[in-house]
Parts: C-alpha cells; structure tokens; sequence
C-alpha cells in the first residue's frame, strides 16, 4: 500500500463491491448469498478495493467475478488456481481470491489445486461444493455421494467421492474451513478469516443448487436439523453442539466419538477443545472427515496454521540475491563471463 | 608452432569431437570454440547429445558429439561433414563414420579399441577396415595409456586420471591448428582453483596431447584458419536458449517491466527456464510449474498482473498449452509462449530436431483464434526474436508463439554483444488512470489495441474472461457482436504487418529460382544458396521470421522469381501456408523429416532438379 | 376440424415456440413435432437454449425457443423465418421479433404483457407497437386467465395451474394446423400415469386452446400441411448426439466389439456421454473422466484393451486432446475423437453453433500428426457418419475425428430406421495368434494397416508408445526410420481415400457456380441451392463429409465450373484448406461467425452477388 | 482365465518376464533393481504372462515396460494412470501395472493420480521416487525436499514437498507400501500383496538416481543406518525397529512417539501393533508421513483395506440392469421409444 492510498479512508459497504452485471443466478441458488458474504467480508477488510483480485475458473459459481466491482478474470475451466498463483507470484501485495466449484477446483482442476496448496501460495479459494456440475446441467461431480442418479449416472454412480478437506490436508493444506451457503454470518466471518490468513486458505461452501441437486445438504444445514447435525468449531473451546449445547466430541483411541454431556458422567471438562493452529493435522483430519449421521458436520476454521508462502520465500530469495548480485542491469548480463573483443 | 612442419591455410574446417557419455566432449568441443572465437574465427557449434538416458557404456546408443564450424569466412551453420573426428572409443566411430569427409582425418584412442568395445559398438574386429576408412588420414593415438604414463606421480585414483583423456585429445587438434593453449589453462586454473592437482592434471594432458602430436608428424599439414572479417564489439559465444531467455529480460528493461516465467521442464526447452531460474539478480520470477498448462496459466496471470510473462515448451508441451492460449487470445493479455521444436509426433525424436510445429503453432486453437507466430533462425537472434516478440506482445495486448527448435537450442555461435541503449523502446499500452469507467475492450483506432489496465490501479477496476465480450467487458450472446469481435481480433494481428521489417532477399532480386524457409534452417540455406550461386545459377534466398502476419513485400518479392522452393523440416507445412496466403504463386517443397537439419548437399541437388525440371 | 374456417394449403410452415426457460417450450415443441411426424409431414426442428445459467425470468437472456419447420416437400433445415410465433412473455417478442416472417402470425399470453414485464424485456410500454408489428397478425390470447379459469375446479396449486399455459398455446396452434389432439393425449396419460390430475390438466388446458382459437376466428384462414412424399420404412426423430451415440454402438455390434466412451462433459457435446451412460443395456462402458485428457487416456487404454472406444467434446476440450491424440497418432490405435463445435475461441459462445474447429482438428497437434477428419451434415446422419468414423478407426487402426456443431447435436429431424443387418461389415484387423514374435509396426502392403494385437492374447505380448519405433517396435533415433515412418503414417491416412465414396454434386455436373460446404451447413446450402436454381441460375452444390481424406475426385468436379465458392460458419478454414489441397482453383469466401446458422437469403445473396462480379 | 489357459502350467521364472531390449538406464540406477524385483513377484503370481498390461508415462521410470515381455503402452507425460484406468475397466481381467515417476505420478500427471486412486481401480501404481527428474536432466520435482538445489533452483526450491502417503490417502486410498530400490526381497514381497490387493495399491519406491540426485535416500536407507532409521510394518506385528530390534512406536496423545524397550518400563506391550487392514486411516496416515530424523521411515504395508472397485462395480451395475433390460441389440435400440411407420 502506498501512502496516497494509506490517507484514503476506506469505509466500504458491501453495495461498494456490487458490479453493474445483473446477477444471471437461478432464483433461489445459494450462490447469491455467498456473494452477499464475501461482499461483506471485503467491505471490513480495510484493504482499497483496487487490491483485489478475483479468478475463476468455469461453472455457475464461476461466473462470481462479473458481480464483483473488483479485478476480476473469469479464465477457463479448472485453471484459476494457476492463473491467481501467477498473479500472486507477480504482485504480492494483491488480495487474491480464487472462485472454484466442486468440478472446476477438484475434476479439471484438481492438479492445480493441489498444487498450489501444497506451495501455500497466499490465495483464497473459494471452493463451491454443491455436489454436481451446475452450469452444464447437471451431470455428477467428484463429489456427489455414491449412488447418486445424474444425467451422466443414470443408474448411479459408483465412484467414492472426495472430501475437500481430506484433500486439502492431503496436500499438505495450512488451513481449511467450511461453511454453507445461508449462513451469511458465519460465511462472512470465515472469509474474513481466510483473507487474512498468510498462506492457501481452503474454504468450502456447501452450497444448494436449487435445480439440478436440489437440497442434498439438507440432511445436515436443514433449518430443523443444523443444530443437531453440524458443530461449529471454535478456537480454544470445547466441541460442543446440540439444539441444547449439550452433545460433545471426545477422543477414544484414535477415534472421534459423540458423547452427551450428563450421561455417563461426561462433563464439559472431557470435551475436545479446539486448536485449528495445532500443526500436527490428525485431529483436524478427522474433523474435516466427520460425516452426518455418524457425526456432526464440522462448520468454522478447522484447520489454520502457519507456515511459509511460496510468494513471500520467492521475494526473499530475490532480495537476497539481489543484495550481492554483480549483475545489475542486462548490460551487466551481457558482458557477463568470457567475452571477447574485435577491433 | 612446431618447427618442421608443413603449413597450409584454409578458408574453414569442420570438427566433431565424439566419444562415450561420460568423455567429456562437450566440455572439450566448448574449450575448443571459445579458443578458436578469442583467435577471432567466425563459427558455429552444435552439441549432439544421446537420447535422453544415458545407454550402457560403450554404445552407439550413448555417444555424445559436438561440432565445430569455424572459418575465416561468414560461417553460417555447425557443416554437414567434418574435416577431423576425434573418436574416443569404437562407438564414436560407428556413429560417426558416414559423416566424415571422404579422406578426412580420424584420431581415436587405441587404447579404448578393445575386444570388448569393439563388440559393443557392434563391429567384429576392426572398425577402421568395417567402415572402409583405411584411405584416411587415420591417427590412433594411445591416448589411455599417455595419460596414465604423465600422470602416474600425481596421486589420482585411476578414473580421475582417465579423465584427462580428452585434454590429451584436445592439444592434439590445438597443434593440428595451431592453437595456443592458453585459454583453455586459464579455464582449468580457474574452474579448479580448489583442487589445484586435478587443474594441473588436466594441464598436463593437454600439453601432452600437442607434443605428441607434434612429435608424429602425422598430422600434417597443420592448418592455420585466419581470423574472419567480424565487426567490430564484443563478442561472446551463446547458444539459442540462453540468448532466449536474455532477449525477453532485454525486453522487460526497455518495458519498464518485471519478468515472469512460468514453465515445466521439457527437452529440449528447458535451458530456457533453467536460465530465467538463475536471473534472480534481475529480480526474474521463475515458475516451475505443475505442468505446462499450469506454466501458461501462471504465466497468464503473471500478465494480468502487469508483468512481462513467458511459458516456454516444447511441441507436446505446446499441444497441452492450446486451450490456454486460445483464452490469451480473448483475453488480450500479453504473454510469449517459446516452442522449441524437436522430433515428432507425440513424444517422437525428444532430443532432435524439427519445424513440424508450424501448423499447431498457427492453427492448434478451438474457434477462430489468431496469435502472432515468429520464429527465430540462428541462435544468437533468438535475443532479438524473443525482444521483438515481447515487443509485439506487450505493445499489442496479445499473445505471440515464438519458434525455435533444438538445433538453435543447442547450437552456440559468436555474438556480438548489443549495447541496450540501442534496443528499440517498448511502450507498454497502460490504460489512463482517469480513463473511468474501465472498458477493457476499447482499442485505440489504429492498431485496435485495447488498454493495460493493471491490479492494484484505483478506478480501473474491471474483469475479463473467455466467454465473448461486448467492449464493456459485458458477456454478450449478441450475433453480430460476435462476429465483429472476432474480426477485429483477426484484424489487430494482421495489422501488426505494418511494424514488421520488408522481407530482404539474400541474392538478386530477381531470377529462376527463390529459395525459401524459415526458422533454424537459415543458415544450411543461406550456405547452400551462396554455393549455388557461386556455381552460376541464378538462386536467391528468402528466410522468414514473421510468419503471422506475412511481411507486407511477400508478393512483391515472390512475383519476380520463376520458380519458388521451400524448404523445411516437416512434410512441407509453411508451403502450405503459403498456398493459402498466396495462392497465386507454385510451391515445390524441399523436405526432410530425420530429426536433423539439412545438409548443404540435400538443398543443392534439390534446388538444381527443381530448376532443371521442364 | 372447425366447419366455419377458410381452408388454405401450403407447402410448408415454420413455427416458433418462444416463453420464459420455465415456461416448457422445449416439450411444447417437441409434442408439435412428434405430431406433425406422425402425421407423415417432414420436418427439421432446433431448440434455441438460453445460455447456461438461468438468466433472470421475465429477461432477454433467459427465453426458451423451439423452431419447427414441417412440411409437406423435402425439409432440410428448421428454416429462418416464422410464419407463426408463439410468445409467452414480452422478452419473448424482443428475442424473436425479427425472426418472424413480415405479416406473420403472433400469439402471445396477453396475461403476461404487465407493466414489470414489459419493462424487464426492456420495452417501455407497448412491445408490438415498439416493435413495429402492428400490420402482423396480432391474436393476444389471455392464456393465463383462461387456464385459471378452466382448472379452478381441479384443486391444484396456483403454481402447477400455471404449467400448463404451454398446452394451451399448444391446443391453439394445433387449430391453427387442424391437427388431432391424440398423440398430445396419450403423452399425457402415460408420464403422469400416477398423477392422473395433472395429466387431466393438461389435457384440458390443450383442448380449452384449441377451443378458444376455434372461437375467436381470429386465426384463420386454418393451414393445412399435407404429408410429405416420403420413403416408406420405420421413422423415429432423432437429434445429432442420440444419433452420434447410436452410431457407434451400431458399429461396435457390426465389429464384434463392445463400447468404452471416456468424456467430460462439456456443452453441447454432453449429450453424447449422457446416451451412452444410458445404453448400461447394451454392456456400454462409460466412463466420466476428471478431465478432457483423461476422457481420451481412458479412451486409448480401452482401445488398447480391444474396445471400440470414443471420447466426445467440444472446441475447448479438443483442445486439451491434442497431446493425446498424438500418442493415438503414434501407437495407431483405433479411437473416436467427436468434436461438437461450439462457438470460440476459447470459451466463446458455448451454447452456440460454429464451425471453427476445422484446422484444429486438422493440424493442432505437434509434428506431422495426420488423423482422419470426417463431418456429419444433418442430425440424423450423424448416425452415420459416427458408424463410418468407427468403421475406419478400426479396420485402419487410426484415430479419427468425427466433427458435429451444436446445430446438429441439438437440431432433429425423422429419421428412418435402418436395419442393423443392411449395414456394412466392419473388420478389426486382428493380429494372428500365431504372429510370434509379434511385431507391432508390421503392415499390410496394401493398406499399411498394423494389426491389433489385444492384451490378454497369448504369445503376442509387445510394447508399443509415442517415442519413434522401428517395425518391430524398438525405440529408434535412426534418421531414415523417422522419415520412413512419417511418411507411412501419412501415407496411410491419405490411402483410406480409396474406400470412402466420390463427391455428389446435386444439380448439374457443371455450371457457372459450384457452392461447396461442409457439415452442419449442408441443409442451408441445399434449400439455398434449390431456390437459385428454380431462379434460374446455374448453381450447384457440394458438400463435404470426408475432409481428411477427401474424396478422389475432388478435382473433376471442381473443373466443371466456372467459379467455386465456400460457405461455413468461421473464417473461411474449409476454402484455406481446399487451397492447400487443390491449389489450382480460385475459391470465393461465404463466411458467417454469429454463433448461429446461415439463413437462406445470406446464401442466395452471396452466391448471387459472385455470380454477378466482373 | 479361460480353460485351456488354466490348463497351462505355469512355472514361470524372472526371466520370463525379460524383453529382447537391452535395458538403458545408467548404471547404478536403483530403477534396475526394481526391475529386477517386479520380474521376480510376476514370476510367482500364477498369472499367465499375456494377462500383464504396463502402463507408463515418460520419464527414466517410464521406460520400464520396454523391459518387460508382457502388454506395454509407454505413453505421454503424466498420463499412465488416466490410460491404464481405461484397460482395467475395459478387460477387469487384466493385472493392469502403472509405472510412474515422482514427476510423472505427482507433478503433471497429479490429477489422473488422484482420481485413480479415488476411483479405487484396481491398478497397480508402483511410483519411483527419486525425488528428481531424471529424464530431463536434473530439475526439482513435486517430492523434492525444500531447499534442494537443482538446475531450475540454482538457489534452492521455496517448495514443500508432497508426501506421497498423504496425498494417497488424501485422496481416499486403501492401499499404500513403501519400499526402496536396493533391497528387492521387501519390493518383491510388497509388489506381489499389491498384485493381489482388489483396488488401487499405490507403492512409493524410495529410488536412487546416480546422476542427478545421487544418495538422497542414503541418510535413511543407507547400509550402515537403514535398521535404525526405517521400520518394516508386519501385520499382527509390534512396531519395533533397530539393529537390535529394541526401539518402538507408542501413542501418545495424538502423536506418535519413539520409545526404547526397557527404558522407563517400556515393554513390548506397550508397542503399538500394525494394522494395515483398519479402515480408519488415522495411524496409518502418521505412519506414512514419518520422516528422519524424528522418526524412522515406514517401509512395507501401510494400508491395505478392502473396498468396492471401480471397474467390478461398473461391470456389476451393466449385469444387473442387462438382466431386466428390454433393449438387448441394437436393433432393438433403434426401434425403442416413438417411431412411426411411413407406407
Ligand atoms: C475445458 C472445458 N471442459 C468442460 C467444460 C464444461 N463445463 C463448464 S463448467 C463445468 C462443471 C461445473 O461444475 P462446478 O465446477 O461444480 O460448478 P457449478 O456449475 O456447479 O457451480 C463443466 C464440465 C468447459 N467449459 N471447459
Ligand atoms: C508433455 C510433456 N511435458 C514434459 C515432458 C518432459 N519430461 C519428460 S520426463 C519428465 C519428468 C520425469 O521425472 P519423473 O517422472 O520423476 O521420472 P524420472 O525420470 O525421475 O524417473 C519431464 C518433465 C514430456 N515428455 N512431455
Ligand atoms: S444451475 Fe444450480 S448452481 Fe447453477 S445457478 Fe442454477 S441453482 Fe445455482
Ligand atoms: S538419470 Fe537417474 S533416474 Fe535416470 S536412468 Fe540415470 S540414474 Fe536412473
Ligand atoms: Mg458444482
Ligand atoms: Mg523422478
């Protein structure tokens, strides 16, 4: 940031990042509410709007860059977390967001996300997991549940899913979280969260597609449901949930196990507390792994840990170099090493 | 020089130091080079490495070459046939008889002709007889057991001391040219400042080698080369990728830009990369990427970053780079995408060389997806073809594939050094800051350019992306702004023919026969060309660089010749391209698809029954 | 039909169905088309998607069209104008107005005609007068009130009562066309068999229409279509991907092989992958792929293994094959690459029709990389055109590229039903099993086929890969090898000329004008053809399917005539192309890129206005 | 295995697995041994030789099937996985081997990596890990460790490597070895259990290349440290290593930890005992990721857990709708739905 921009005050609200694009959504996607979060999210940043930058790759969620009054590159299928590693490699000082969905980021895509969650490139990957290609109508996704009838499985699939955070952490993820579409507060904490975390943040939305996979989160953030079904994990506190606050995860053998506080003498005391910055992951991996109904669905920051950015190393290995470096300039270059003269 | 020996001098000679993988003969032909350069010869080199992993001991399959060309005159490419071969074991000789001048001199090592490597190198007793090579100039030198002889109070474990062998090979081709050692003892001097006895060793063997050739007297004549006429400068040896990599970083200063490449490792591009990856003194970021789409894709982003932005690759690495590029083309974004041809198709000859990349480079997009293709011709002006394609590049907002292949790669010349000041100046088409709201797809009205307009600049907020667009930057399904866009995409590369230099005609600028190529295959053309001509017949040349668009002149050049030829290494692709551009004109195709350049000879016999024909 | 009604005749109609995506045109059109086909009219019929995502209702972007052409003459297109236009809202009007023929009819749910609407459609007040259509003929129906009115006993939600509006536009048009209700019926009765009160609604809402246009005489005079002259057989509609799909499972029956398609799904190619997941009856292996370069690895294992395999794309996605099928190219395994073109470049226009892909297909891989390129024409010949490329993968051990567009895979037409036994034989070229040692790159003298030698075969084992081989399939670096190679595979390529069939002309042999087209255009430029002929000028018309090779004689129909011109949607690849190949003759340009098929008179005025130069 | 297939004996010996090719690596590659160590497993399988299919891309490792007298494809770059999934699904019949480098598995071939082993296809992966391209002369690869110095880090990567367990297991793997290039009783034992493994078996070959990164393994595998750096996991078996066999692994908390037999009364049973049959992946996952000096590195059967096939569940899935299916021809097909007839 330079100081002309440091004098400026920055009191965005969320209307500050609407684009002039009529937003081309179906009514009812849960995609218009994730916008609304990551809207607010970058109005509380305190960063000039001119310093984001948000890529894409291609699908419904894809098309996120046009309602963003930012930069904003909606590039080709699968490759945004290539193209926003260039544009962080080139100018760290830029916010780089880069909006996914569950076939971009993990089918075409999978390699790149894969890498450049292991570099922990400082980018935020905004990854829509609705379970399903929605922008091509509705065939299945590396995600989709077993079993589930598409029009590319009409009969059911029978490929085991990924789950993103196993994925994440697999690549040697620094931080995952996870949330879902209609909780716009907690959606705009975590990506605030995300943004200001030095390094790959992972977020995955779940998120409705109202036509062509319509409610398969609701077993688990189902209004009736959530609280019973999904635990929203917190630093330094216990793993609690329940409608009443009153179930718990604790730790048998190598296991999770659900417990309920009151019965069998368990008492908060035995409970789990959190530690998204614990590097060792197996706990989070687990975490990240529960499943409805054995377990709750775990929401918030689930793991967040710090480590090197790749583009950070990149510019301290330049300065470095720089510092005793006799090649200056290229004319410097060019008359580098054996040279000879003709007169 | 040695006293009692008969000299003659020649105009240029040709030679190719050859032996096992593990011989040393890169280093050996280098050290020659650079002493026959500091001396003032024109020449050029060309390393021929082994495929890729090294083969057993003693193979043909892992014999490791490098040639030299050098001459008192203009010398334009590395020669078909080699006056000298320095052979270290029988496998260099198998490899390499055919291309020897009939009577040309061979040295080997005689101590290296054992049973055992004579059969691995798949001959039965003799290879000198097998070959019928008895009536050359045939030096077998007991290289092995010389250096084992000097060197026997130095201390060395055995395979250190065999080690030498090819210095002790080397000061015998120093006295066959009356070389002075020099250079090559400072390089020694300096490369092993730490281990003084392994310099002094190789010293020693060098030495060794020009007594004994001096003692043998067979090897006379000596020859002396004169120095070439050369401009005046500075000069230093390059090689096409490393002259790559400095002409885009010469483009990124006269820009006023930061470098980026983005990039994975693929033969015969990856010097390349590897040059930009120790460039971090000029601040270069180099990406090694997943893989190649990846490199564009980073690179890409680089761009929109505001960055100068390269991807290098070889053909494969070009096909997985399609779709990408075809998202550059919408986007107009400025990025440089190098192919360093080699051996086709699929992974083919992956160590050799070929121009059967031209077609994919033109056309190897989805929809109607024009890009700026130029191709370097010698390896030194790959500098100015990597600066010029970065110019375009930058200046019109576009993405240019830049040809090389792996004969240029690998091919080192003498090049004078230019001095930056005079490089042409690059204005990168930065948008206005107050030019709000942003359009991304206004053009000024000349060159149809749209404006830069770089994250992290207030106001210019604004998002592109490959679905088609209105100049608002709008997705647009509108028919006819479909087709409009399309046409001025076309339109804003044709329009480049205007900045790109007339096509100059080496030769009269009329008669029978017009010689054309493009690419690294200028300079066996250009030889062929002068020799033809000196034979009296009435051939010009012309040797493309700007391939899209054409030179303006094509037509005008094309029209005062009776005949046309093109000559290539494929299965006659730019003769194609030419039929479309110009289909008023007949092609007759010179082709040659071995993973090897042309040889002089190839070009002259096919030129002469094209214009003996009818 | 209705007594009191002027009865009119005509030769053909087009009728568009046009309303908001959740209004249901895609069936209403479909129901009229099934219909009109089983009433024995020929007929062609397009859906006019939005783009992907669901715009806004009410919205431009987010009208539904479907185009029905039907006659009572040969019907080779689904026409450019509308005689009568269906409109459910007024973005409907703003869509489509243009496309309606001048004085045509329009029928709209006057209901819908509120203030917010029209104002979403972007009109002020009046859609028909803005428009200019007050001299068309206007029937403003009130179809929403209608249907309230007639269900308001059935107990249904506002919402499902509202459904079936679609029905009663349709009920009216069927007046309008005197056609029977029945088949619309028994539709009914049979997908809402467990809900027997939507299928009465339905029902009722159809025949409240067709009542209502009786009444209001306001669509007279009644126009009736008669049967076509057609072949007598067995018909079915069916678009271009059902009839891609088929035609590879009919080849794979015809081959003794069973089906693997390895695809990602990308517009508008994915219906092909979303049949053959269907077609589990017939034992096909579908494989939905992570990505486009893993739908062909799938594809060329499976082929390895002995399978017909085939993976379908678009543009982008071809893009992404081209490495892979170099490899194809290299172990000459026989697989199916489908290309349905979409509009580019890169990600362009994805639900649009185009034709831009041709010298991708043709030329964007690395080396020389000859494949086959065959084009379907109409829907339904995509079935053979899919048996044919099968037919040559196999029995030429080559990958083919087999290229449709959008307006063929979503476009259908009646198609007669062939019988399985009238198709030809197809013959893998099965190495024997006594061919010890098996050598992979042996050939028939003839055909320069190699065998196929599947894995699991005893005694045949060898290794085959995308480095250069030798016959017997050792990696070889071998110069002459290499252009022996290139050349063959060439060779090989260009040989299949001799087995597909010559170039028809329809119309005379020779004349002042040969149009000349290929693809997905044929229909346009055969009706256009036709009408300059019944105009009296000398045109006649080509189209290609087989593009790599072409046809043997190509030459002589080309010399009959005095000029030639080529008309596809780009920028004129299929005239470069001929260029290369016929360089003798001179070839006049009719290009269109709008994302969108040529329309009759665009043909007509081009051809006309070459007809009339000089 | 038809009849008359059955009926052939089949004493097989390594060296009916040689190809008439002479073998071309360096010498000194450790890729030589695996060879070696492959040949031998086939050889005692009871698979008749013409039922083998390998599979490679490019890269030193890649021209592994040249060397073999069975089926091979040597393919493109980083594509094996994608191609040898496509034979397995087409002829489940076959034992289908894919060949891969560290680069070629994990760099651009990545993404086919991970969906193969998602897919749970039964392919054998069998992965050299030089950490290194050694084709291309020297550059860094995905498992290259941070810092190493290479022709494309002349200043050392800024790049954490991706264990190759993790991603596995990430990815939902049921089975993964480790073994290294010099000792081939461990490879042939590990190579015949992934043979006969039903799924996707990844096994990571801790491989040496003599020219470019030359002794990397050595400060693990090493004659003189190997017993007390790596440990061989037995089924059934407590994890115990060392030269004299009296060093453990116990749990504690989440960790594992390094304990001495004898030392604060530390007995045998406190050792853990292997399971590579256990579905959860917890301790396998840690086990895995073990790294020198904290630890020693794994070697032998990480995880070995039955699950569903991708290619018998599709072969399962066409028997059972073939069963109730009307449409059995094509010609049936053609006629199927609405037709009409025209006279
Ligand atoms: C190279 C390429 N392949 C395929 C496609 C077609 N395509 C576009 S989006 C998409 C999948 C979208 O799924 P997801 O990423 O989950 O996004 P969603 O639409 O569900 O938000 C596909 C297959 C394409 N545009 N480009
Ligand atoms: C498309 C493509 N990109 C790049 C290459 C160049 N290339 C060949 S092998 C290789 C990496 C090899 O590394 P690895 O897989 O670890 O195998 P190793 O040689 O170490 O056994 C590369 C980059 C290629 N052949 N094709
Ligand atoms: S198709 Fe699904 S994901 Fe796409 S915009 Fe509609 S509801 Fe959202
Ligand atoms: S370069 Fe390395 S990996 Fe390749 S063959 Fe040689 S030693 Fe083995
Ligand atoms: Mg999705
Ligand atoms: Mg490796």
């Amino acid at each position: 940031m330079n100081n002309m921009e440091e004098n400026r005050t920055l009191n965005y609200t969320p209307k500050d990042f609407k684009s002039d694009q009529e937003v081309r959504w179906c009514p009812g996607c849960g995609d218009h509410a994730v916008l609304s979060a990551v809207q607010k999210a970058l109005s509380e940043l305190g960063i000039p709007k001119e310093k984001f930058a948000f890529i894409s790759g291609i699908g419904c969620s894809s098309r996120f860059p046009y309602y963003m009054d930012t930069y904003g590159f909606h590039s080709i299928h699968g490759r945004a977390a290539a193209i926003a590693s260039g544009v962080k490699t080139a100018n760290p000082e830029l916010s780089v967001w880069n909006i996914t969905g569950d076939g971009d980021a993990l089918a075409i895509g999978g390699n790149h996300f894969i890498h450049a969650v292991r570099r922990n490139i400082d980018i935020k990957i905004i990854l829509f997991n609705n379970e399903i290609y929605g922008l091509t109508k509705g065939q299945y996704s590396p995600t989709s549940e077993k079993g589930l009838v598409t029009k590319t499985s009409p009969f059911g699939t029978v490929e085991e899913p990924f789950s993103v955070g196993e994925m994440v952490i697999g690549a040697k993820g620094k931080f995952f979280a996870r949330t879902y579409d209609s909780n716009v507060a907690l959606s705009t904490q975590i990506f605030s969260e995300a943004a200001k975390h030095k390094g790959t943040s992972v977020v995955e939305v779940l998120q409705n597609c109202v036509i062509f996979n319509d409610g398969i989160h609701d077993v688990v953030t189902g209004r009736e449901v959530r609280d019973d079904r999904t635990i929203v994990l917190k630093d330094g506190q216990p793993m609690l949930f329940g409608k009443n606050n009153d179930k718990g995860l604790v730790l048998e053998g190598l296991k999770l196990k659900v417990v309920r506080l009151g019965e069998n003498g368990v008492t908060e005391k035995d409970i789990l507390v959190h530690d998204s910055h614990e590097p060792n992951p197996g706990i989070q991996y687990m975490l990240a792994n529960m499943r409805y109904p054995d377990y709750p669905v775990a929401l918030g920051i689930i793991r967040s840990v710090e480590g090197h950015t790749y583009e950070a190393d990149v510019e301290e290995q330049i300065e470095k170099i720089q510092k005793k470096a006799k090649i200056r300039c290229m004319d410097d270059l060019l008359k580098s090493g054996s040279t000879w003269k003709v007169e | 020089m040695a006293k009692n020996s008969k000299v003659i001098k020649r105009e240029e000679v040709v030679i190719r130091f050859s032996g096992d993988s593990g011989d040393g003969m890169q280093l050996t032909g280098t050290l020659f080079s650079d002493t026959a350069a500091l001396f003032g010869n024109d020449l050029s080199t060309f390393p021929d490495y082994p495929a890729e992993i090294r083969a057993p001991q003693g193979t043909v399959g892992g014999v490791s070459g490098f040639q030299i060309h050098l001459g008192h005159s203009e010398i334009n490419t590395p020669g078909d046939y080699a006056d000298v071969l320095v052979a270290m074991n029988p496998a260099a000789i198998k490899a390499n008889a055919i291309w020897v001048k009939p009577g040309g001199t061979i040295i080997f090592d005689k101590d290296n002709f054992t049973e055992k490597n004579i059969e691995r190198a798949g001959y039965i007793s003799d290879p000198i007889a097998e070959e019928k090579l008895e009536n050359y100039n045939i030096i077998p030198a007991p290289i092995s057991s010389m250096v084992r002889e000097a060197l026997k109070d130095f201390g060395l474990d055995p395979k250190s001391v065999l080690r030498t062998k090819n210095m002790f090979a080397l000061g015998m081709v120093y006295w066959l040219f009356d070389r002075k050692l020099k250079y090559t003892e400072q390089y020694f001097d300096k490369k092993f400042a730490n281990k003084p006895e392994i310099a002094e060793a190789n010293k020693v063997a060098l030495r060794k080698g020009y007594y004994y050739a001096e003692t043998i007297e067979a090897l006379n004549p000596v020859i002396i080369i004169e120095p070439a006429q050369i401009d005046p400068g500075i000069y230093r040896n390059i090689c096409g990728n490393t002259a790559t990599a400095w002409g885009f970083l010469a483009a990124a200063e006269k820009a006023g830009l930061k470098t980026f490449i983005g990039s994975y490792p693929i033969t015969p591009a990856t010097g390349i990369l590897e040059e930009m990856a120790l460039r971090k003194d000029l601040g270069v970021k180099s990406f090694q990427a997943e893989d190649e789409i990846a490199g564009i894709c980073t690179a890409l982003g680089a761009s929109f970053a505001g960055y100068l932005a390269v991807t290098s690759t070889s053909g494969p690495g070009l096909a997985l780079k399609s779709e990408a590029i075809g998202l550059a083309v919408m986007a107009e974004l400025p990025v440089v995408i190098v192919d360093v041809q080699r051996g086709g198709p699929s992974t083919g000859l992956p160590t050799k060389t070929e121009q059967a990349d031209l077609l994919q480079a033109l056309y190897g997009r989805n929809g109607e997806s024009p890009v700026v293709v130029i191709a370097a011709s010698t390896p030194s002006n790959c500098f100015h073809y990597a600066f010029t394609a970065a110019k375009i590049a930058i200046e019109h907002m576009t993405p240019v594939i830049l040809l090389t292949d792996g004969y240029l790669a690998n091919g080192t010349e003498p090049w004078k050094i230019p001095e930056m000041k005079d490089l042409p100046e690059i204005k990168p088409p930065y948008a206005e800051k107050n030019d709000i709201p942003f359009l991304p797809y206004k053009r000024d009205c000349e060159r149809l350019v749209r404006a830069w307009a770089v994250p992290g600049t207030p106001g210019l907020e604004h998002r592109i992306g490959g679905l088609e667009k209105t100049m608002k930057g709008t997705v647009s399904y509108i028919p006819e702004n479909h087709e409009q866009m399309v046409r001025i995409r076309a339109d804003k590369v044709a329009r480049i023919a205007d900045e790109i230099p007339d096509l100059a005609v080496w030769g009269e600028s009329s008669g029978d026969l017009l010689l054309t190529g493009w690419g690294g295959s200028q300079g066996y053309l250009m030889t062929a060309a002068n020799e033809l001509r000196e034979e009296g017949y009435k051939v010009s040349l012309v040797c493309f660089n700007f391939i899209n668009p054409l030179p303006k002149n094509v037509r005008e050049v094309f029209s005062k010749f009776t005949k046309i030829a093109v000559a290539e290494l494929n299965l006659g692709q730019f003769a194609d391209y030419l039929r479309i551009k110009y289909p008023e004109f007949d092609y007759h195709k010179i082709n040659k698809v071995q993973g090897m350049p042309f040889t002089i000879k190839e070009i002259k016999e096919n030129c002469i029954k094209i214009l003996e024909d009818e």
